[in-house]
């Protein structure tokens, strides 16, 4: 198919360009797909992701919205009600705030009180994370919110490779699916990979990152990179360490994170997102009531402390998670 | 402590008539008016038949009267192709069933919600479009072309806009009607949704049931303007007033909006000045005694939408004054009609309706945590 | 004091004539507070909890707001930044999400982005829960949210006696709180109390409802009232049952809870909230790993399955947390 | 691909002049004019200044330049009380300091912003108001009357009201100034707040910067009106139109609605037609000229405030063509001004708070984890 015979086969990419990609497969594949989003045509996204899809597709099918966060996701609904699959964008992730009534109350139950009548595939996706300076606006994760809201597929890839297969499924899926993409990673130079022609990457399933015996690191998206990090260093002090790449939040993959354990016996769980009913609870919540018995150390969180991110670095340092941190919550849990 | 004012009295002065010659209802044959009449029958005697079903405890949930706002619904979609949106919220139930209700009551083929389908979600059954999953009048369906709403005020406009633009990408000529209350014009969502449907020409028609009350609060205190249809300036598109009591008022303004979005020309706005009956809720009707000024009630009762239709077809030799006698539940509360109050067919079609919906069997408890997400086709 | 003297002290009150002594009580004594939402004047609120309000104090201080969940809560953070303290009213907790980025973005964070310049005294409320047959926008217990968004203080307070306390408590606070406020206790005659002239209740303290020896069960809101039940039940079978009422969850009492499983080593947490990021979890979270030498048994967690709250009883009760299924789950701990 | 356009050449045309005899600017003495043009100037340079600190790599954040908009923040400043508030978002840097510097820009008794402290917050210094914990034009100061903004579009709209209701409980007299691009205009808040205000006559002004362009989408898809004054039709307020370019157009017409907002009577729109001089932030300039057309930017850049105030004050005698001629930013970008085409005191002013920002310690870590809740005074 031409728009696959475009690619660069064999060049490698970032993980903005996979994303990109992504959406302009599965709008040439499916003519009954629609993106919305504030800045998306004209401009082709605050990042770029999505250059070139007005060219190709034209206005009726790439809709600059009006900075209407709340319409934007009440109209996806209507437009998936009404036989269409939708990639919404948000700007920043952080904005998903203007629409969260429409997306947690319209939205998310449509599935259930229809009983299952309609389904809507709905992905909505957009920059998220911190570490880059963007203070309390332009840093948030806040999957947790949705999490806690019944309906929403919840993903957050930290690799090319993921981006673009978990964003192809997602626009498949036929459930409304809610993507956080770190920014940071969009234009990373050493993680870009080189993509298959044609493939997807199946919603649910976490991905061992690095093997490892004594202690399990489950994180995802960019504190992957601090755990794989953390793992280097404790390599060098003995400890060999496991890394779980989550991907996807809801559905979790508890099997994944069980085995790693019944190998280890111990883990930390590791998000950027505020501590308290994040989503690193949730799984250490989990783990000791499915994995109590396997336990030899208690399950430690290395989180965000309780604070919005703010500006100037050395605070977003002393707030934030970072390698550092990693190893000095695994070292306690390899002591015990 | 009385509420301030923007004038009760003064509403039914705002009202303007358009004075148009070429009126819709010109279309409209002595028949199809005899059927609005039924219709407004009908959907007054579901209200009545369930405020007393609530009384003896028979069913669950807030039920919120469309007790004389009949005309709004009735004259609103009468004149709609099957193919068309609609979207009703809390006080708009006999919509559910009236949707293309033109083409025949009982006709299996109509795009509208039969009324088993209906009396099983008030009595909370299986059989409920959304086996009674949420309550009253949070149901739809796709096929039937009925949004289905949640709580939220406003909030199925933004869906409807949505609707409205994959409908257009889809080929279609449909309008898309969403209802609310002139309290839910406030918003934030309301406004973004206007915006965008003017912004995109989509066939989006809002009625605004001005009742003159959001709960306990009036109109005075949410919107700057008694008349709602002011709104419509902020994006340059049509505010029309109808007399809300009135139901061919209601089907000229709607049928001239409709025939606008049909166009290509937009959304429009089409405030219908009504009153409410009785309290917000059933919950309510002891203490809204309490807020609203007796004055206020008596002025606003004396204008039941079956009275006015009534009086028209006699002054237009479509009825008899004798026969105009004979079914006259206007200006009575539901305590204090009777069946007899209505004709025979109606009472019929509810009554099957009640009884289907009773028969029907409760949800099983498992599905309880079924499609939460999709399962593939139900 | 006359406002005290007025009331009947002697006679019992429910939880919802405890509420609107204690909002008429700070009205009187804080002539700089200010109350709003939807129907509190003229019709004194849905539920009655404003009755009196408007006639005693005014329209200038009692306002009937518009249908703009938005707008009351930037409205409130704006009076409480011009010297207000803000007793703000959401119709329905559930209501919450329309407003939610005023709450999230503008007003929880404003202490920390002006460094503390600025403070807002600011209530809000609101009814909140399940069990009466409210289906999904009338039975919300959203609370997750919140707690996951720094800079709120949270509570859920199940008794007359604390409803009173805590909302006094949290009017003079200095920080914005949201109050769950659960609509089926209101009236619940069963747990009526007489209530002393004068008092509060501080924030950030437990309390133990039932002392036992061998499990504890954590909870709140109106599902310490299932824990209380199950803990009779299981009392006839031999099991001594510590209940913990948490009623504050931000900030969370883990001292009070780390004594209980000192003593008992076994835990279940009840929450009619939803499983995933819920705040059952939260609380699972921090004791497997503050706790974890204390447990001689995985903690459970008894909560609302991951769905919305549907309407008809039958599938209300299966998605529900009751007393039966605290019992099941605190006899699986007992005989772990 | 050419945007949809309502026509940038017609924004000129629609600029109504209110033609009022008894304009506020006639209270205006040459001298305060002159006091105009200084802050004028000093608005361009710190813009322009910043734009070559960011180049240089001296920054962290983005960039909004207010080049071109000057005149907005300028003239709408200029007539307030002391005591009124403001609430500027991210195009309005300079308002920080400018806010009450007509009683003198060094004077400490000023309710406005010093520049040391605005540029301690470019810099990212602890000794900015807000200690570095969120960027940019997110500061204010509750003394100061200046309401901390976030990022949400329109967010502190409905904060706004919240400042003045409270203002008007506490016996004052204030009026609260928002400021808003036309894109944040479709944000629901805006709708809930400007209603609310309306309902009840509060002294808001929202200050609508239309500069044609929200980030990379144009206002035929953002509103259905080019003129966003429309807007104010649906609230039954009024809603001017001020040229943007010209200082005194825009205190005329903010003086308008502050007049009316102090007598009570309620708030207004002001639309300030103006045109965004770069790419939406300084990471989109590149960017921008691919999604806008050439020949708008031209016809935006040929009306520079600065150019247009000193032709007025040539022909009403208050300057010489010389004196006019001697410093003249106008016209040009930031790449292209030196700081000779500035009086010497605006470049002093501005150097003294840069070095004192550049001096200024960062905020230490352990600061990360405070003030999430309350600790008593700071
Ligand atoms: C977002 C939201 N806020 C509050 C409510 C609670 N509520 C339900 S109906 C109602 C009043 C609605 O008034 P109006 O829109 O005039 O409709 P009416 O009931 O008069 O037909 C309110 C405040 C709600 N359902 N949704
Ligand atoms: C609620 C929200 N949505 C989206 C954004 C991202 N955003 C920042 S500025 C901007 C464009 C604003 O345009 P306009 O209001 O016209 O102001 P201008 O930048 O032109 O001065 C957008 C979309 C945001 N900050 N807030
Ligand atoms: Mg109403
Ligand atoms: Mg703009």
């Amino acid at each position: 198919m031409s728009i696959v015979l475009e690619h660069k086969t064999g060049t490698k990419r970032n993980f903005l360009t996979a994303i990109k990609e992504a959406i302009r497969e599965e709008m040439a594949l499916n003519p009954d797909m629609v993106c919305m989003g504030e800045d998306i045509g004209l401009l082709g996204g605050a990042f770029g992701v999505t250059e070139g899809l007005l060219a190709e597709f034209g206005r009726a099918r790439v809709i600059d919205a009006p900075i209407s966060e709340a319409l934007i996701a009440g109209a996806a609904t209507g437009m998936a009600l009404n036989g269409k699959t939708v990639m919404m964008e948000l700007q920043f992730i952080d904005f998903i705030s203007c629409g969260f009534d429409q997306i947690v109350n319209t939205m998310a139950t449509f599935s259930y009180r229809t009983a299952g009548e309609v389904n809507l595939p709905i992905v909505m996706r957009g920059p998220a994370g911190a570490y880059g300076g963007g203070a309390l606006y332009h840093s948030q994760m806040n999957e947790a919110w949705f999490c806690n809201s019944p309906g929403l597929k919840v993903l957050c890839p930290s690799t090319p490779y993921d981006a673009k297969g978990l964003l192809r499924s997602a626009l498949r899926d036929g459930n409304p699916v809610l993507i956080y993409e770190i920014k940071e990673l969009y234009r990373k130079r050493d993680i870009e990979q080189e993509l298959p022609d044609d493939y997807t990457v199946p919603i649910g399933k976490a991905v061992v990152r690095r093997e490892g015996a004594d202690l399990t690191l489950v994180s995802y998206g960019q504190n992957v990179y601090h755990c794989l990090e953390a793992a280097e260093v404790l390599a060098k002090e003995g400890s060999s360490v496991e890394v779980i790449d989550l991907r996807s939040l809801v559905p979790l993959d508890m099997d994944a994170i069980r085995a790693s354990i019944a190998k280890t016996g111990r883990v930390v769980v590791v998000n950027e997102a505020p501590m308290t009913c994040g989503f690193a609870g949730e799984v250490v919540a989990r783990i000791s009531t499915d994995c109590f018995e396997l336990l030899d150390a208690p399950p430690l969180r290395v989180t965000r402390l309780d604070t919005p991110v703010p500006w100037a670095k050395t605070l977003e340092t002393y707030v934030l998670p970072n390698t550092e941190k990693v190893v000095a919550a695994a070292r306690k849990v390899l002591e015990f | 402590m009385t509420p301030p004012s923007h004038g009760a009295a003064a509403v039914q002065k705002r009202i303007e008539k358009t004075g148009d010659q070429a009126l819709p209802r010109q279309a409209l044959t002595p028949a199809d008016n005899q059927e609005l009449l039924r219709q407004l029958y009908l959907a007054r005697y579901f209200d009545v038949r369930l405020i007393k079903e609530k009384k003896r405890g028979r069913l669950r949930g807030t039920l919120y009267s469309s007790h004389n706002q009949e005309a709004i619904i009735v004259g609103s979609l009468f004149g709609l192709e099957p193919t068309d949106w609609i979207s009703p919220i809390h006080r708009d139930m006999p919509a559910f069933f009236l949707k293309d209700a033109r083409r025949g009551w009982r006709n299996p083929e109509r795009n509208g919600m039969s009324i088993e389908e209906v009396c099983s979600q008030v009595w909370c059954k299986a059989t409920s479009p959304g086996r009674a999953r949420d309550n009253w009048s949070h149901i739809g369906s796709k096929t039937k072309r009925i949004i289905h709403s949640t709580s939220m005020l406003a909030g199925t406009i933004p869906v409807a806009c949505g609707v409205a633009y994959a409908d257009r990408l889809n080929g279609g000529n449909a309008v898309v009607l969403t209802y609310n209350g002139e309290g839910s014009t406030a918003q934030g969502v309301f406004h973004e949704s206007i915006n965008f449907a003017s912004v995109h020409k989509l066939p989006v028609i809002t009625i605004v049931e001005n009742n003159q009350w959001a709960y306990g609060t009036p109109v005075e205190l949410g919107s700057p303007s008694p008349d709602i249809a002011d709104r419509a300036k902020g994006y340059n598109i049509p505010g029309l007033i109808a007399d809300g009591q009135d139901v061919l008022d209601v089907y000229d303004k709607v049928m001239a909006a409709v025939a606008r979005a049909r166009a290509g020309l937009g959304p429009s706005i089409v405030e219908c000045k009504t009153f409410r009956a009785y309290g917000h809720g059933d919950h309510d009707d002891d203490r809204a005694a309490k807020y609203r000024p007796e004055e206020e009630v008596e002025r606003g009762r004396s204008r039941d939408p079956i009275a006015v239709f009534k009086r028209w077809l006699v002054e237009h030799n479509q009825m008899s004054a004798d026969e105009a006698q004979r079914f006259s539940p206007e200006g009575l509360s539901a305590s204090e009609v009777t069946d007899d109050d209505f004709p025979p067919e109606v009472v019929q079609y509810l009554k099957e309706g009640i009884e289907f919906a009773i028969q029907a069997p409760v949800p099983p408890a498992e599905e309880g945590s079924r499609w939460v997400f999709a399962e593939g086709p139900r």
